[in-house]
Formats: C-alpha cells, structure tokens, sequence
C-alpha cells in the first residue's frame, strides 16, 4: 500500500537547499555558519529518512510523483526497502562525514572549503535521490548528478595530480553514464515504461537473448564503473588524491554504495532474477566479481600507502556485494544488502583513523606508523575492531553479511562460490592484520619518526608531542566503529536495517523463505 | 480593448519592432539613448504578446491564420502559426529582448557617434524581427524576403565585430547570397510546377504533380539553401569566422538564434509541404542523416583544437546543429520533437555561452581559455551560469540539453538507426572534454586574472570601473539564460506534450 | 609569369566544366520546366489568371504588377523596403570608423565658377537634372496606371542627386545630405508604409487592407478609389526610403574616396 | 518580324554568356566595371523581350546606380587586379 | 530551319542558357581572386535567376501586364506575379551590392588589398 507524501522528495531537496545557501552565503561569512548549516541539513535529513523506516517495515511505501518528465515517465519517488537502507546507511554517515570533515578542514587549513561542502551536500542529496528513485530515468538523472557533484571533491586540491585523477574518473564515470543512457533509452522503447519492479519488468522471453544480454552489460558498465568492478576500476586508487573525508565520502557512503546499488537495482528491479537468469548475465557478472576479490586483495596486500590499500580493501569487498546479488538466491541478495551497512560502517572507520593519523603525525606510509598505539590508542583501536569486522569475524556487522551471502550460495547450489567468499575473508585477513600489528608492534623507529612527524606535525597543527587525534575526528571514529560492533550483535538495531534488507530480498524473489 | 488587438497579434509581433527598428535613427536624434530604450521596451513587449498567442494557440489547439492585406490565402500573404511556431517565436522574442537589453553597456550611447548605438539597435531589431517574421509566415516568397532581412542583419552586426569582422562578413555575404538564390530557385522550381507560393496550397496541389525530377531537383536546391543558412556541415564554410568575430554583444543572438531558424523552416518545407509518401523522400531523409553525422563529428573534433572561446562555442554549433539535422532524419514523432526541442534548448545554451563569453570580453577582454584562470572569483555569477550552461551542452540529465538527447536517441531506436546513438554518445563525450578543459583552466589554473593596474593595459569594452562582476544589464540575461535550461530540462514533457504532439502529428 | 597564365588555363577549363555539366543536366532531364511560352502550364492557369481577370476590379490599377506588387502582396514590399533601408545602416555602420576625407575648403567665388572646363556637361547637366525629376515624380504617381512604382521613381530621384552630387564644383547642388540624416528620412520613409499599414487596423481590417483605411468609403467605386489611395500612400514611402538610402550609400562610399577634382 | 521573341531572347542570352565569360577572364577593373554596364544594359533588354516592362525599368535604374558605386569603390580600391 | 532552333530554344534552350549564366556567376564568384569581381559575378547570378522567374512568367502572344480596354481574358496577358516577385529580388541585389562595397572598403582598411592572397595567404588553386 503506498502512502502518498512529500517526505521523500523533501529528504532529497534539504541537501540542495543546503549547498545553495553555502554557495550563496560562502566565503563572506564565518566558517561555522557554514558548517551549521551543513549540520543542519544533516540532521533533518537523518531524521526524515529514519522517520520513514517504520511504515516500510510494515510494508507500505512513500510515493510523491513530481510531474511528468518524459511523456509516459514522472520524475517519482518511491521509498521502498533496498531504498530504505541505502537512504539510511547515507543520511546516517552523512552527519558522521561532516563533523569529521569539519575536524579535518581545521586541522588541515584547506583553501576553498565553501566549495567542498556546497559539492559535498549535492553528492548527498543525489545519493538519497539515487536510493528513493522510482523509475529508470530518475535514477538515471541522479546518478549523473552524482558524478558531477563528486567531481569538485576529487580535484579538491586542484594540483596536476588532482587535475590528471579528475580527468580518469570523468572518462571512466562519463562513457559508463552515456553507454547507461544509451542503455535506458532502449529499455524505454522496447518496453514502454521504466518503473522499478521489485522482480523486473523485463520477462525472460521477449527480446533475443543476445540483445538482452547486450542492454545488460550497458546497463551494469554504468553500474560497474562506479561499483569498482575490476576492469573499469582504474579511476578509484587514483582518486585516493583527494582529502580523506572525500574518499572516506567516495568508498564509504556516496559513490561507490551507489554503483553497487545500481547493480542491485539493475538486476533485480528492472532485470528480475528469472531474466537475468534466462540469458546468463548473471553468471558473467559473478566471475567478474570473484575475479575482482582475488585479484584486488592480492594487490591490496602489496600496497605500502594506507589509503590505496583501503581502495583495494574496497574494491574487494563491493565486489561482495555484486557476487551476493549475482547468486540471485534471496538469502544471498539478503547478504549483500546488509553488507552495504556494514561494508559502510567499518571502511568509513577505517578511512577516518587512516585521516585521523595523517593529520596528527603525518604519516601515510604503513611502514612509517610503527608503534603509532602507544600515540593515539583509540584510533588504532578502532581500526583494528574494523579490520576484524572487514574481514568478516562473527559479533561484527561484517560476519552477518558475508554469512548471509554464504548461506545463499550454500542453498542455490553454488560451492565454487562459497570457497571463494572463505578465501575471501582469509585474505581480508591477510593485509588488514599486519597493518594492527604493526600499530601495536615495537616502536623503536618512533624515535625518528617523531623527528619528521614533528615538523610535518607543526604543518598540520599537530604539536609534537603529538597524543591522539583531535576530538572533532575521534567522535565520529569511535561512534561508528562502536555502531558496527552493534550491527555485528543485533542486526535489527535502529532502524532494523536487517529485517528491511530481508522484505526487500522477499519481495524481489516472490516471498522465498525468510531466515529469522 | 483587447479584442482588437488579440486577433492582430500574429502581425504586430512583426510589425511593432518594425517601428522600433525604423524609427530608431529618428529617435536618437532626439535624445541619444531614446532609441535604444525604445527597442529595448518593445521587443519586452513582443516577448508578452508572443507568450499570449501561445497560450491562446495551446487552449484553442488549432492553428491562427491571419490574412495580410485582407486577401484570402493563395492571392495574399498570410501568417500561420500553430504549436512548433507559436513556441519558436517566443524563444526568438525572449532571446531578442534579452539580448537588446545585454547589449546596452556595450553601445553607450556617447555624444560624438549618437548613430552608432542607433545603428546597432536598428540591425539588431532587425535581426529579430526577420526571425519573427520566418518563423510565423506562411508563404514561401515571404520567407525569401525575411531571410534576404536576416541576412543583411547579419552581415551589419558580425561586420562591427573585431578585428576579422569585416572579412568574415563578406565571406558570409557571398555563401549567404548564394544560400538565398539557390532558396529562391527551388521555390522558382515549385512554382513553375504548382503555380502558387502559399505553403499550404503548395503541400495541396504538389501532391497532384508526377514530374518527380523536378521536384528532387527542387528539393536539392532548398537543402542547399537552407543547409548553408544554417551551417549545416559540407555549407559551414561561412560560420567559424563569422561566429568568432562577431559583435560581442550581438554574438549570443547571431550564434544562437540565426542558424537554427532555418532549420524550423526547413522542417515545414519537408515535413508539412512535401509529404512523407514521396519515393525520394527515403532517401533526401539519409542525406541529410549522412550531412548531420559527418557535421556532429566534425564539430566536436574540430572545438577540440581550439583555445579560442567563441571558436570552440562556433564549432560546437556546427555539432549541434548537426543534432537537430539528424532529428529531421530520423523523421518519426520522437526524431522531430528531439530536433524542435533541441531548437529551443540549444537556442538557450548557446545564447548563455555567448552571453559569457562577451562578459569576459567586456569586464577583462579574454578572448582565449587559458586567460581564465580563477576567473570565478572576480565574477561568480557568469561562472556559475556558465557550469550550467556547459554540463547542458554536454548533455547530463538535469538540463534541458539531455532531454534533446533523450527524444533523439527513443527516435532513433524506434528506426533501428543505432549508428546515430552511437553518434549521439560520441558527441557528448567529445563536447564533455572540451568544457571540462575549460573548466580545468578556469577553476584550476592559476591566476591570470587580475585587475588592471593602469588604464591602457585594459581591453575590455567597458568602462574602467570598481566593480568587478558585469553590470545588471548583463547578468539578467545570463542568468535568465540558465534558468531557462533547468526549466526546460525539467518542463519538457510540457512543451513536447503539450504544445509540440498536436502539431507534429498532424505532418506525420 | 607562368603562375598567372595556369591559373588562367585553370579557369578556362572550369569555364568549360561548368557550361558542359548544366548542358548535360539538360538533355538528362527532358521534360524538367514547362515550354517558355506555352499559355497552359500550370504556371499561368492557377493564381495569374486571378490576378489578371480582377485585379482592376479589386484594386484599381490598372498595372497588374503594380496591383500584385502593392496590394496583392503589399507585406512583401514592405520588408522589401526595410531591406533597402537596413543595407544603406549597415553600409554606414561599417564604415562609420573609417575616416572621411577632407576636402580643401574652397571659397563661395571659386564654386562659383565652372571649373570642369567643358560646355557640354555643365549644359546638359542643367538640362538632365530637372527633367528626371519631373519624370521621378511622373512615375511615381503614374504606378498604377502604367508602368512605374516607388523603387524608380526613388531611384530616379537618387540618379538626379548623384549627377548633381558627382559634377563637382558646381554650387547648386541640391544640397549635400549628411548620411545620418539620409538614414533617418529613410527610416521615416518606410514608416510612412507602415502607418498606411497600421491605419486599416484601427477600422477592423488587417494589416495593409487598403479597403478598410479610415478615410470614409462605402460604395463600391469609393472603397477602390481607397485602394488606389492606399497604393499612392505606400508608394510615396518607398520612394522616400529608397532614395534616401541609395543617397545615403552614396554619401558614405563618396566621402570616403580620393577625388582630385 | 525578322526574329520572332524566343530567338532574339536566345541572342542576348548568348551575349550575357559571353559578357560573363569576360568578366571571369578581365584584369583591369574599371574596363570591366563598364562591361558589368553592358551587362546590366542587355539584361534591362532582354527582360523586354520576355515581356516584363516593370522590371526592365528597374533593372536599368539599377544597373545605372551598381555600376556608379562600382566606379566609386575602384577610385577608392585598387585599378588593377591579379 | 530557324523553326527548329525556335522550338528548341522555348523547350529547353532558354533555360539551358540561363543555368549556364548562374553556373558561371557561381564559378566566377568562386574562382575569382578579387573580391570586386565576386561581387560582380554574385550579380550576374542574381540575374539570371531574375530571367529564369520571368521566362517562367512568358505566355505566347502576351502583352505587357497592363489592363486595357478590349484586351480581355487571361491569354491575353502576361503573367504578373513573378514581375512583382522580381521586383524586390532586384532591390535586394542592389541592398546587397551596396553592402558588399561598403564591406570591400574596409577591407581595403584593414588589409591594405582586396586579393584572397594577400588576405588569407591561400591560392586558389596551388
């Protein structure tokens, strides 16, 4: 039953209005004016999407139509479960993201910062677009609104190096959004309408099967690109240029969520499983994603800088995401949605501490950060509960995901699958842990370690005896490693994030068994 | 009252700027600014009575005739105008006012030359009013004679321009001539088959006519005609320079405006005159197709190499007048409400541009894109205005220009004609890497914008004052121009709906 | 050299292509255009036999061009009329920058005398002069009984002022008009048109329906007369604009030139 | 009559051709100013012959008034031409 | 013998001539070096399409367009529309001319000539 109400268009508008007023008010006006307002908006918006949750938990949805955009098309939202928990997982970290981001600006005197927050609101209020839209083309509009607005952040310091990794991510982001619309295009012709069909709206038998698979592929490159799927990843490592909140941003809650949301969306609301089924997309699509674990784990291990080894951490994992949706199973679509959360909560952890280090001591290199826990205990102890959780040990968020996926993988038959996703975790395992040991390890180097992080400590305001980060970034750190540890115990906490991952795993497989 | 003039609007939104433009050298021999005002004030005025017509076209759903001189139509010259018109010359009259008001820094009206800002209101409103006047006849001659005026117009503001003006100018008088005769032979060839000049009588009695040689021929000659008018590309010869040198502040007019007109006539001759039945209709349709492909390329590739502002935004007008070309090849619903739609939305885009690229001219005298560095922070506004005009150029969704894309592409796939999707997406990614470069050199290039420290370094039209962002006059207009891209973007199925669908179907 | 005399052989041999390929065109397409002369084409059975059979009735005049080109089509001459004045605009308005050349200021004895030395012009020119005005001003209003019209008569009256404008030094010139002035009359000129144009819709006719011009008529014989009015009224402002304009190219392009008179 | 219309329209048809031919060939501008008024002179007859009085009136004025600013523009450009 | 040439010439001869006319106002104006001779040849062509609107408008034994008295019936008469058409194609031509001088003295301004070498540096024909 759907309720109609403006709800969820105002939850995608306060971000817009936000970054208008930045824009506007902007430089003439004191710094915390600005960042009250992002804030603000912050916080209306969490609330507007959590207030929500209990009527899509008793099954009914929010729909408010705009108007008409394309003739047989409106520009709709509609608040249904997948929604629901991408809306959350954003507009939850979205507060988190910009109290840490006000920490880092501070400490780290950026230039231009009524830029960086005007993009950042926009990238936020396309994300929630993305997770509310009702029909192909309004996801398609929003989603090229994203790439726009997350364009500003990674060339946020406007060097060469910026300038060279914003023109990879425009090529990669805009040929996929072209080959999309292309895609969308077609989808509207052959089939008349685009809304999103908890199933798919495309029946198996209708278009040849090369055809079909044809639009898939163009359809799930849009997705891809952005979902960091290994051949079109190329642009994520390279945007490790930009500040940490910007990729804390980019590989926790906006972008890459949404290209992997998008993959969800491709297959199971506009292909359905049977289709997908029908002409094998599905199997590429999972050889893609165990191709993409395996290998972005083995070059995760190999990398020395902190933030590249969190991109390919990344990249690894949101493959995860597409493998437990390619299994088209309902316990495994399960998995991979809650995996969003979690995969969400524990890298934006990881980023923040990786940040939190940068700005106090300077460091970036893993092998300079010897004995860095004797320094700053609580970040590195977050970032080792993360790195647990990233590699899937139970009472975290991430054991429940990655068990899901197992279990759905287990009961469509699928071992090969199942061996992967263990492997997986032992490799998780592999190039997060050294960089715990080496926290806690001796310190014996810290001696001339300090000598160069007291000078580049002074740079960043750090003083030299420099002790943990600055309160503004440890918050936010221990807030949501604490909230992943929660996930990991009760899933359904809050805005029982589990129990809507699971009505939107029903609804898609036509109400296949639910697991408790 | 205003039953008296409802029923003359179609005439007075021609002939009350014909007053205006006539009388402006009068005027300003009165008081040196009155002429200008008085263009200015009435094409606002026109702009109104465009929108009423439309809205009395809309409601009533048929088309109004009016009848000149009296005479029923094949003796007299008559005014039809119906939804795609009735639209196009509210885009022409709104883009006139905006641009006679954009251009009145530049034509200070200063005591020594009181004729040169009345000469330059005079052609402007002429432009216009040669516009208005090909957008709403319905005769074939007629349109002959307001070309010859849009021509002339042209020729006048781009020769005013800088330093290349007059040559550009002359170059395009000779293409231009050339254009308007071969205009006027292929009418001389339909004449001499049917007998009348009136369009509709043509489209009535063509289809009694077996001579099909005459007719091809008659057709190849308009293609001709109108293909050079309107810089399609193997006839664009004319267009870079005469774009690039033109008059700043007539610039936006000329380069938006000018070239797409024809295109709107050339959808009456072959959609509402020749029918859709013809044996070489298939193929005239390819050629232009072929035209439109090899223009959309050309363009973008071209823009590529260039550092000039207004050479980059000329190239990319060739490009996408290819778009609205290739929405007349493809012929369907979708093919011809993608073109009139891109008529309108390019129209905007490529006005704002222009209106731009003159403020930078005006406030700092940048010609070139490496001399923008940081420019936003000296004039934020015309940035700003200048990010959305370029993302709608590209064609991301939000903005008018994607909807363009949109209907072109649906109208394509309906004709299995996938070679110009492809050419759609190649274009777009083409056109997005020569406007992130000049985003790059605007936002990330270091500064090369500063104030003029003494008075003769400074090129700018305008006068040297404090102030570092245009004056009012100027902004309304580029931010008018922006806005009106997210209002189409985002009110397209209003206009293609609504006013478009009755008109387009009746010619299918 | 050489360059030039290739250059040429290349023309000759485009000449040649040219003729050949519109020949060919020709006899590849037999039965393109109707006979020159042959009374049935389809040219001539449609609107002319309109025109010729009531073109008297309807307007007046008994010269059909005059008739088709007035009344019938009255809108056409208008914007006829405003290209001609937009051309003399744009001829000031390019080179309005270019600098004017500066005749020696010759004293009111020396243009007194005649001092292009030979009887002949200076006699026929007093001669010519009056005459073509007079015959302007026939044309004029002779339009719509025979042939004539606003375009020659305004350009006779231009001819009459460049002969007097050309023979210098002769001091009765008809007055040397400045071309921002020639510009303006030629802008009233043309509204003059328009204002017949305009006079109709006050008494609920159209645009340009002379029949319906407030000047009274209800019979039959006077609403003609009325168009023949009409004519008479849009023909006096073509002439003014068309002289003035072909006086105000004139006047821009001569004060510009080098003359050693 | 010797030649009836349509030969005498013929003959100076194939004079305007010839004129035309001149013109593309001619160096020295003024010379061909004066051939452009032989030119616009037979055009002004051959209208005559197609029986359009009006416009042959036209054509003469204007054929006159062309070929005067051509002989302004000369004195002002350049005689010779490459 | 001249009966033949007559008939020829009213099928297709006075066409074919006066198309050969614009296509050599077009090569003229193409081929030209000098910008004063394009514009001469830019008249030529506007000439001959005048001619061609105007043989279209011949009839066999047709006087001149002026009504008179015991004339009556169409036959009689010669078509009047393309006169009245041409008209203005002429006051164009002359609009035009007029513009282009002005424009050839600018020119000569700014560049000091009027030949495409000098001006643009390219032959036409290398």
């Amino acid at each position: 039953m759907t309720i109609l109400s403006i709800k969820p268009f105002l939850a995608v508008v306060i971000s817009l209005l936000a970054a208008l007023l930045i824009l506007f008010f902007g430089n003439n006006v004191r710094p915390n004016v600005r960042e009250g307002i992002t804030l603000s908006a912050a916080v209306i918006k969490a609330v507007l999407v959590f207030s929500m949750v209990p009527a899509v938990l008793a099954g009914n949805e929010y729909y408010f139509c705009l108007w008409e955009i394309v003739d047989g098309v409106e520009l709709a939202f509609r608040t249904d479960a997948a929604g629901m928990i991408f809306a959350c997982v954003a507009s939850g970290l979205w507060i988190v993201t910009s109290v840490y981001s006000i920490g880092y600006m501070r400490g780290h005197h950026e230039k231009n910062q009524t830029g960086y927050f005007a993009a950042f609101a926009v990238c936020l209020s396309s994300t929630i677009g993305i997770s509310f839209a009702a029909n192909l083309l309004t996801f398609f509009i929003f989603y090229e609104m994203l790439t726009v607005a997350t364009y500003p952040l990674v060339v946020h310091y406007r060097d060469d190096k910026a300038r060279a990794s914003g023109r990879k991510y425009l090529a990669y982001t805009l040929i996929s959004g072209q080959l999309f619309f292309a895609a969308v295009a077609a989808v509207y012709v052959i089939y008349g309408t685009c809304e999103f069909k908890a199933g798919g709206f495309i029946d198996p038998g209708s278009v040849s099967t090369g055809l079909m698979l044809m639009l898939f592929l163009l359809m799930i490159g849009g997705g891809a690109v952005k979902a960091g799927i290994m051949p079109l990843h190329g642009w994520l490592p390279s945007a490790m240029v930009a500040p940490t909140p910007v990729s804390a941003l980019l590989h926790a809650v906006a972008v890459v969520k949404a290209g992997a949301f998008c993959v969800l969306r491709v297959v199971c609301y506009v292909f359905g499983p049977e289709a997908a089924g029908w002409c094998g997309a599905d199997k590429i699509l999972a050889w893609f994603a165990v191709a993409t674990i395996l290998l972005s784990s083995f070059i995760a291990m190999r990398k020395d800088n902190l933030k590249a080894r969190l991109a390919f951490s990344t990249i690894g994992q949101l493959s995860y995401i597409v493998l437990g949706i390619s299994v088209l199973a309902p316990y495994s679509i399960t998995g991979a949605m809650f995996h969003i959360v979690a995969h969400a909560f524990l890298k934006i952890t990881l980023f923040m501490c990786a940040g939190a280090i940068y700005v106090t001591t300077g460091l970036s290199e893993i092998s300079t950060m010897g004995g860095l826990a004797k320094k700053m205990p609580v970040t590195c102890a977050c970032f080792g509960l993360a790195s647990l959780g990233i590699a899937g040990l139970p009472l975290l968020a991430g054991f429940v995901s990655k068990f899901n996926i197992i279990r759905g993988a287990l009961i469509a038959g699928k071992p090969l699958f199942v061996a992967v996703l263990v492997a997986a975790a032992l490799l998780a395992l592999s190039y997060l842990i050294p960089v715990v040991r080496v926290f806690f390890g001796k310190s014996d180097r810290s001696a001339e370690i300090s000598g160069h992080a007291q000078t580049v400590g002074e740079k960043y305001g750090g003083h030299a005896g420099y002790n943990d980060a600055a309160p503004a970034m440890l918050i936010p750190i221990v807030i949501t490693a604490v909230v992943s540890l929660v996930l990991g115990i009760m899933p359904d906490a809050g805005p029982h994030l589990y129990d809507l991952a699971v009505i939107a795993a029903e609804s898609i497989s036509g109400g296949g068994g639910a697991i408790v | 009252m205003n039953l008296f003039f409802i029923s003359h609007i179609p005439v007075l939104i021609v002939v009350i700027p014909l007053c205006a433009a006539v009388l402006c050298p009068l005027l300003s021999r009165l008081s040196p600014s009155l002429g200008k005002r008085t263009v200015i004030v009435f094409l606002f005025v026109v702009f109104v009575l465009s929108l009423i017509q439309l809205a009395g076209i809309v409601q009533s759903g048929e088309a109004v005739h009016y009848y000149l001189g009296g005479w029923e139509p094949p003796y007299g010259v008559e005014f039809v105008i119906d939804g795609v018109n009735g639209i196009i010359i509210v885009l022409v009259s709104f883009i006139g006012a905006m641009t006679a008001l954009f251009s009145s820094p530049f034509e200070e009206a200063d005591k020594n030359a009181p004729f040169k800002s009345a000469g330059y209101y005079s052609i402007l409103c002429f432009l216009v009013i040669g516009l208005l006047g090909i957008a709403s006849t319905g005769d074939a001659f007629n349109l002959y004679v307001f070309m010859e005026i849009v021509a002339l117009s042209g020729y006048g503001l781009i020769a005013i321009g800088e330093e290349k003006g007059p040559i550009a100018a002359f170059r395009y008088l000779l293409t231009g001539t050339i254009g308007a005769s071969m205009y006027l032979l292929g009418i001389g060839f339909l004449y001499s088959a049917t007998g009348t000049l009136n369009m509709a009588d043509l489209a009535v009695r063509l289809q009694r006519v077996d001579n099909l040689p005459l007719i091809a021929i008659a057709m190849a000659c308009l293609i001709v005609g109108f293909g050079i008018k309107m810089a399609l590309f193997p006839l664009h010869g004319w267009q870079p320079a005469a774009h690039s040198y033109a008059h700043p502040a007539a610039d936006p007019m000329i380069a938006g405006v000018m070239i797409k007109i024809p295109a709107y006539a050339m959808f009456r001759f072959f959609f509402c005159i020749f029918d859709s039945s013809l044996p070489m209709m298939k193929t005239i349709f390819n050629i232009i197709g072929i035209m439109a492909v090899l223009g959309i390329l050309y363009g973008s590739l071209k823009a590529l190499r260039y550092d000039k502002y207004n050479k980059i935004l000329a190239y990319s007008s060739i490009g996408q007048v290819g778009y609205i070309a290739l929405g007349f090849a493809i012929g369907n619903f979708y093919g011809i409400a993608g073109a009139v739609f891109h008529i309108l939305s390019h129209a905007f885009m490529k006005t704002g541009l222009f209106y731009t690229s003159a403020a930078f001219k005006y406030r700092y005298g940048i010609h070139y894109t490496d001399r923008l560095g940081q420019v936003y922070r000296k004039m934020p506004v015309t940035c700003g205005a200048l990010v959305v005009l370029a993302l709608s150029m590209i064609g991301l969704p939000p903005f008018a220009g994607f909807f363009g894309k949109w209907y072109l592409a649906l109208g394509a796939i309906q004709n299995g004609q996938y070679l110009y999707v492809a050419v759609l997406i190649i274009s777009s990614l083409l056109s997005a890497i020569y406007f992130f470069r000049i985003f790059e050199k605007m936002f990330m290039g270091e500064k090369t914008v500063s104030e003029p420290a003494a008075p003769e370094e400074y090129y700018g039209y305008g006068k040297l004052t404090g102030k570092t962002e245009v004056p009012l006059q100027m902004l309304i207009p580029i931010v008018s121009a922006a806005l009106m891209i997210i209002a189409l973007g985002l009110g397209n199925s209003f206009i293609v709906n609504g006013i478009l669908r009755t008109t387009i179907m009746e010619v299918l | 050299m050489n360059m030039d005399r290739n250059k040429d052989r290349k023309k000759i041999v485009g000449v040649f292509f040219v003729i050949a390929v519109v020949i060919g065109v020709f006899f590849l397409f037999p039965d393109l255009l109707p006979a020159v002369d042959d009374a049935k084409a389809p040219v001539h059975t449609y609107l002319s036999d309109y025109y010729i059979e009531n073109s008297l009735e309807d307007t007046g005049a008994h010269n059909m061009v005059t008739a088709v080109l007035a009344d019938y089509r009255g809108f056409d001459t208008l914007f006829e009329t405003c290209v001609m004045f937009l051309a003399g605009v744009t001829a000031l308005m390019v080179l309005s920058t270019t600098a004017k050349v500066t005749k020696p200021e010759r004293s009111r004895k020396e243009r007194l005398q005649i001092s292009f030395g030979s009887t002949v012009l200076d006699i026929a020119f007093r001669i010519i002069v009056p005459v073509i005005v007079i015959y302007a001003f026939y044309v004029l209003v002779h339009g719509e009984l025979s042939l004539g019209g606003g375009f020659q008569a305004g350009a006779l009256l231009a001819i009459a002022y460049m002969i007097d404008r050309i023979i210098p030094s002769f001091n009765s010139s008809l007055g040397n008009l400045k071309e921002e002035t020639a510009a303006v009359i030629a802008g009233v000129g043309v509204f003059i048109y328009i204002l017949t144009g305009l006079l109709p819709m006050a008494g609920s006719g159209n645009f340009l329906e002379y029949g319906k011009l407030p000047f009274g008529a209800d019979t039959a014989e006077q609403i003609r007369q009325l168009h023949g009015t009409g004519i008479l009224l849009i023909e006096i402002g073509v002439v003014v604009c068309v002289m003035a304009t072909i006086i105000n190219i004139l006047e821009v392009v001569l004060e510009r030139t080098e003359f050693d008179d | 009559m010797l030649m009836s219309p349509i030969l005498l329209e013929g003959a100076f048809l194939l004079l305007l051709i010839a004129i035309t031919i001149v013109i593309i060939f001619g160096k020295d501008l003024l010379a061909l100013t004066i051939i452009y008024c032989a030119f616009s002179f037979s055009a002004m007859i051959l209208y005559i012959l197609a029986g359009a009085a009006d416009v042959a009136f036209t054509e003469a004025v204007i054929g006159v008034i062309s070929t005067v600013y051509f002989i302004i523009a000369i004195k002002s450009i350049s005689r010779r031409c490459k | 013998m001249i009966d033949i040439i007559e008939t020829f010439l009213a099928e297709k001869g006075i066409y074919m001539m006066t198309f050969i006319l614009m296509g050599l106002g077009i090569f003229g104006m193409v081929s030209s070096g000098n910008y004063m001779k394009k514009i001469m040849c830019m008249n030529i062509m506007q000439v001959s399409i005048i001619f061609f609107f105007l043989a279209l408008g011949q009839k066999e034994h047709g006087t001149l367009p002026v009504v008179v008295e015991n004339l009556l019936g169409a036959d009689a008469y010669i078509n009047p529309l393309p006169h009245a058409l041409m008209l203005t194609a002429i006051v164009v031509s002359l609009g035009t001319t007029g513009v282009a001088l002005a424009l050839l003295m600018k020119i000569k301004e700014i560049y000091g000539s009027i030949e495409e070498e000098d001006i643009t540096g390219k032959r036409w024909k290398k």
